[in-house]
């Protein structure tokens, strides 16, 4: 056990499974960085540093550099887990898979099910998500609705170090398709994390704080907003619990309608645009399954409907922010 | 490598299986019997089987929307592909995938795929597989003239090269993408040197004569089992009927398809090995009683089976909600 | 006035704006048909007909066949429509945009925004979608969730042949990209359909058929269902409301919450697979503003999460159909 | 066609620009003054600036992530730039755009483009219009070697042959898509001869020398002025710095670096037009001068201005729930 930042813990994952498991690759752009150039190869690891000096341990036959080609990079990687090996491949920003939905969600995700449950496609594709930046429009996104309805993806979102080792160790081993989702607002973040390899099951919320008067359900970098507003509504006297849900497919329903069978009162907070949400998602859930526990409405914190503004005051308003949640947060519990 | 009498026999026997069965799956088509969309193979036998005839269970193919064909030469059972067709339990994959969606890991055939330019970029990942274990094994992507202007299937032409990973693209340039023909949707003079230029070897086929296809196809092997990296096939054969069975082909002149016709690769094939007196008739006309008998009892088997268990829906993906 | 089928009436639109409009302009694969082959060119009108003779008409100035290259496609239409014309470009099965979703989702839909609102984009994408012909997990799917979710699009559902001829022209017309989205089971449905151009406006819900005791939402091909199902119940003096928003973006939220208000009981019926999806976003729109309306829980009827399967009768049971309908209106209806 | 006085002004101008106002984003990026990333330009100015020096404003090109220098050719304010690369009010996107996102459709300036291959399907349509309308103008696709390998790119390139589009394909072949070597990622031997491959003419063009890309540019442009279709032109170039602002580049050796330094196209531009006596040492200075004013200008107006108002957040879509 020791203190880890959650980039720390990812490329820790992939070392230990890499070292562990030689069908593991990893193929993506500069996840090696610098072939073909004059100076240092295999420097990079990444525009974000998460695959760092696994090249030099690993060689080229196992960190793979690809030409910009998306479409290439999934296909070659469902191709590749098809017959045998468990690629885990990058698509450096989420917002990069429109040039290659197809082979995630028209292949990958489906050979197992049209395939009658003959193929197998252990593949993770690890990709960074979020706004905060001040990326813009095209570089700023969550897209997580846009995997999570897909049958035949599991998707993840850690929300802190230990998680994120833990879960993508789960990945890696898993038999299908994972959508990793690294939220680059967190790669600073430190934590405790253990040295050895463990896994963090999918399908098994995080109840980051305990609560009796509101429910608070977030994902990957919103759980932190979602516990400080928490924090401060504790200052008064109310009592909010947090649940992370930690994948959003599979979902743990059932800790979510503990948690308001519990409280009879719901925020869903997420970091997507409000139509055909996650949010909209949980609060439909809760409004089937979870009706009779019910006191308020179920409040939604979303982005609004548009694109990331890149400056800073749109952006920062764009996002759930501490002050849209307490408001959510507020409304609800005043409900009678 | 020179053909023995049992590899000509079984050459014939592929192209033959194929037409047979397509033919009838046209048939039952008509009949009811196939639900869905079927696009058939007619008058390409020569070029599946050319391709595949060298291959093992353990090379790779990925295929099309026209697949048949192909999994028939890649080996797969015709009454696990009927059965599959007419959305039967027992179907190669159960009865869910269907004529677009067959499969069989066993044989290496990743699938037929609905995507026009979908397989490319998987046959690159299975040619990784290979590369990365040193099996001297290959993976082969099928695609049309048509999913040859796909950008996913120029990305895998330039990863394969970047990859040094033993791919085949085959390019089945049967003339026609749906209704268009490839001399308008192709904008270059040619396939194979737009191939090229991406940094493979890559040549121009006969595909109405299994020979030179299978030929060429032994270049492209050399240089994939020795582990030199991708190749590149330009087939040029003809698609005897519409698009998808039914298509009326209005686009198409009857001395357009009457030439093709006349170019039949399985005619072409019997007058060959019969003059050079490889095979006679009587082997020949053996191995077509085989083969109508082998596909009659695909047709009866496929058309008493029952529907897939109803259970059978929610099975084979992770999770229900 | 007169008979006319769903298809009829949808190139009915497309030739009156034609021949309104030298801007506008059609794009696609096999829209004419026949380029470069030895018979007839531009007899073949799409594969389901839908352009039939308007390249008769208008010519391969304004009938553009294409490369099956719909990155290609959706990038010219784009490129067209912000310097000036008005494309209407068809993806022949809605299954098909992972092969194009950036070009839909990162280019068309964002230039207005990341531009400052200095470009327009006056686009039509026309696709077609659903399960029910027995075409399999990679030409079935309905993915309208996928748009619904994109700031930027207005997306479009027509469930019948008078609102496919005025939503296809108001589309047209309509400054914004816009996913036009056929169902394939109502091409052949006839109905009365003015000879003369009109417009259908967004974001106005059809009220398909009046009722007080329980509301059901459907979109396209699923309102003949809930209709279907409503006319039943009625037999035992159960009355359903059923409300047809035809749009899913923008959504006459009003409509669906006034009915609620009306009825307190909502099922919404969707084609989709449950996660992230317009069932779940109606829900959610309910439970959060419609709440203090709602008697029971919100029921929803839609595809199970697994991909299209291709055995008619796997098939017939994954689609919502009138027995899972009226289940969950019972299920609905029965709880106090 | 003979350049004047005036238009060699004009082009220095042009690149002196683009210059100082990279390494002006440098520093205030540096200084804290420039949210997010930014890739700058310094060394590819004759590219940009040849390319568009005879475009009109009705000529439209499509960018990439590293557009600032094309906007400045294609005449983009320099003042509205730097106010939108620092997110403020006034900027030429209303502070929602960005340094990848700078966008004015007043001057035939489509977008930079943060998705690599985003723009020449978009470029295809622009050109579309043109061919429609009979405008005799053409539309411009910047893609960086990398962007060359994206199937988006690839499809553009068969769509503009098959539809005839006066779409002129300029690859500015850099060395290097983000931290890899073209000689690495781009398998084919030349990305010029593979564009030709398409079935469009194509050529190589050294894009340090200014003459040289609009030499070059002229071939392509009197072809889609005339009607006749697309061109391809690979213009090899240099990047100064690293891929984005702060990368230390440990891939490439310090004497790649200086070799690329010591073909600056700028002192370049200024021997050869001092040398034949076209213009003189003064006439530049004075430009220059001209052009650090105007850039501190810009720089001091955007440090100054305001964030855009926060009502604006919800604004130019088309509705909010
Ligand atoms: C991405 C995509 N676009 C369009 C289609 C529709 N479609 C199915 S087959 C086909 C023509 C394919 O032509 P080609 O590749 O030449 O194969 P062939 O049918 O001649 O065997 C088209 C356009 C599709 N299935 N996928
Ligand atoms: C589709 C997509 N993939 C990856 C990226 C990340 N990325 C941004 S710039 C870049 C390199 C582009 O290289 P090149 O086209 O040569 O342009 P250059 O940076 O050299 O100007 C990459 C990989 C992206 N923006 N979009
Ligand atoms: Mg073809
Ligand atoms: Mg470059």
């Amino acid at each position: 056990m020791s203190k880890k930042t959650y980039s720390q813990a990812i490329n820790e994952a992939l070392r230990q499974e890499m070292r562990r498991d030689p069908n593991v690759i990893i193929i993506g752009e500069d996840v090696a960085g610098g072939h073909g150039a004059s100076g240092e190869t295999g420097g990079v690891g990444g525009v974000f540093g998460l695959t760092k000096s696994l090249y030099t341990e690993f060689g080229p036959e196992r960190v793979l550099d690809t030409p910009i080609s998306e479409s290439a990079i999934i296909g070659a990687a469902s191709g590749a887990a098809v017959t045998g090996l468990r690629p885990v491949a990058e698509i450096m920003f989420v917002d990069f898979v429109g040039v290659c939905f197809d082979q995630i969600y028209n292949q990958a995700a489906k050979f197992r099910y049209m395939f009658g449950g003959k193929a197998k496609t252990p593949m993770v594709i690890r990709t960074a998500i979020g706004a905060g930046l001040r990326a813009g429009a095209q570089h700023s996104q969550t897209l997580h609705p846009l995997f999570t309805m897909v049958p035949g993806l599991k998707v993840v979102m850690p929300a802190n170090p230990y998680d994120a080792k833990g879960l993508l160790i789960s990945a890696i081993r898993d038999d299908d398709p994972v959508i990793f989702m690294e939220s680059k607002l967190l790669y600073g973040m430190e934590g405790e994390v253990p040295d050895e390899a463990y896994r963090v099951p999918f399908g098994e919320a995080n109840i980051a704080r305990e609560g009796k008067d509101l429910t608070f359900v977030a994902f990957g970098a919103m759980v932190q907003r979602a516990l400080a507003v928490a924090q401060t509504l504790a200052g008064e006297g109310i009592s909010v619990e947090v649940i992370d849900p930690r994948t959003t497919s599979p979902l743990d329903e059932e800790a979510i309608l503990d948690s308001v069978a519990k409280t009879g009162r719901l925020v869903v907070i997420d970091e997507s645009p409000p139509r055909c949400s996650l949010a909209g998602d949980i609060s439909s859930l809760v409004a089937e399954k979870g009706f009779r526990s019910l006191k308020a409405p179920i409040g939604k914190v979303t982005c609004p409907h548009t694109p990331v503004p890149f400056a800073p005051n749109l952006e920062d308003e764009f996002m759930p922010n501490p002050r849209r949640i307490e408001e959510a947060a507020r409304a609800v519990l005043a409900y009678r | 490598m020179q053909l023995s009498r049992d590899d000509l026999k079984r050459a014939y026997r592929g192209m033959f299986t194929i037409r047979v069965f397509e033919e009838r799956v046209n048939k039952e088509f008509a009949l009811g019997n196939i639900p869905g969309f079927a696009h058939v193979y007619l008058g390409q036998e020569a070029s599946g089987v050319g391709v595949c005839f060298d291959l093992t269970d353990e090379d790779y193919i990925g295929s099309t929307h026209r697949g048949h064909g192909h999994c028939i030469a890649k080996g797969c059972d015709v009454r696990g592909m009927m059965l599959e067709i007419m959305g039967k339990e027992g179907g190669l994959c159960g009865g869910k995938g269907g004529s677009m969606h067959i499969a069989d890991m066993s044989k290496g055939m990743l699938g037929a795929n609905a995507i026009v330019g979908g397989s490319p970029p998987i046959a690159v990942g299975a040619a990784l597989t290979q590369k990365l274990r040193k099996t001297g094994k290959v993976a082969v992507a099928f695609s049309g003239d048509g999913a040859s202007n796909q950008g996913t299937t120029f990305e895998a032409l330039n990863m394969a090269v970047v990859l040094g990973a033993p791919a085949i693209f085959a390019f089945e340039n049967n003339g026609y993408g749906e209704h268009t023909a490839a001399s308008y949707a192709v904008g270059a003079p040619s396939i194979a040197e737009r191939a090229k230029s991406f940094g493979m070897p890559a040549e121009v086929v006969d595909g109405s004569d299994f020979f030179a296809v299978r030929e060429a196809m032994g270049r492209a092997l050399e240089r994939g089992r020795a582990g030199e990296g991708p190749y590149a096939l330009e087939i040029v054969c003809s698609r005897f009927l519409g698009h998808f069975v039914g298509d009326p082909q209005a686009y198409r002149l009857p001395e357009e398809l009457a030439k093709a016709r006349a170019n039949d690769p399985i005619p072409r094939f019997r007058a060959r090995v019969t003059e050079a007196q490889l095979l006679d008739d009587a082997d020949l006309d053996a191995i077509e009683r085989d083969i109508h008998a082998e596909v009659e009892a695909a047709v009866q088997l496929a058309v008493a089976a029952p529907r897939p268990n109803i259970n059978t829906l929610e099975t084979d993906v992770y999770l229900r909600y």
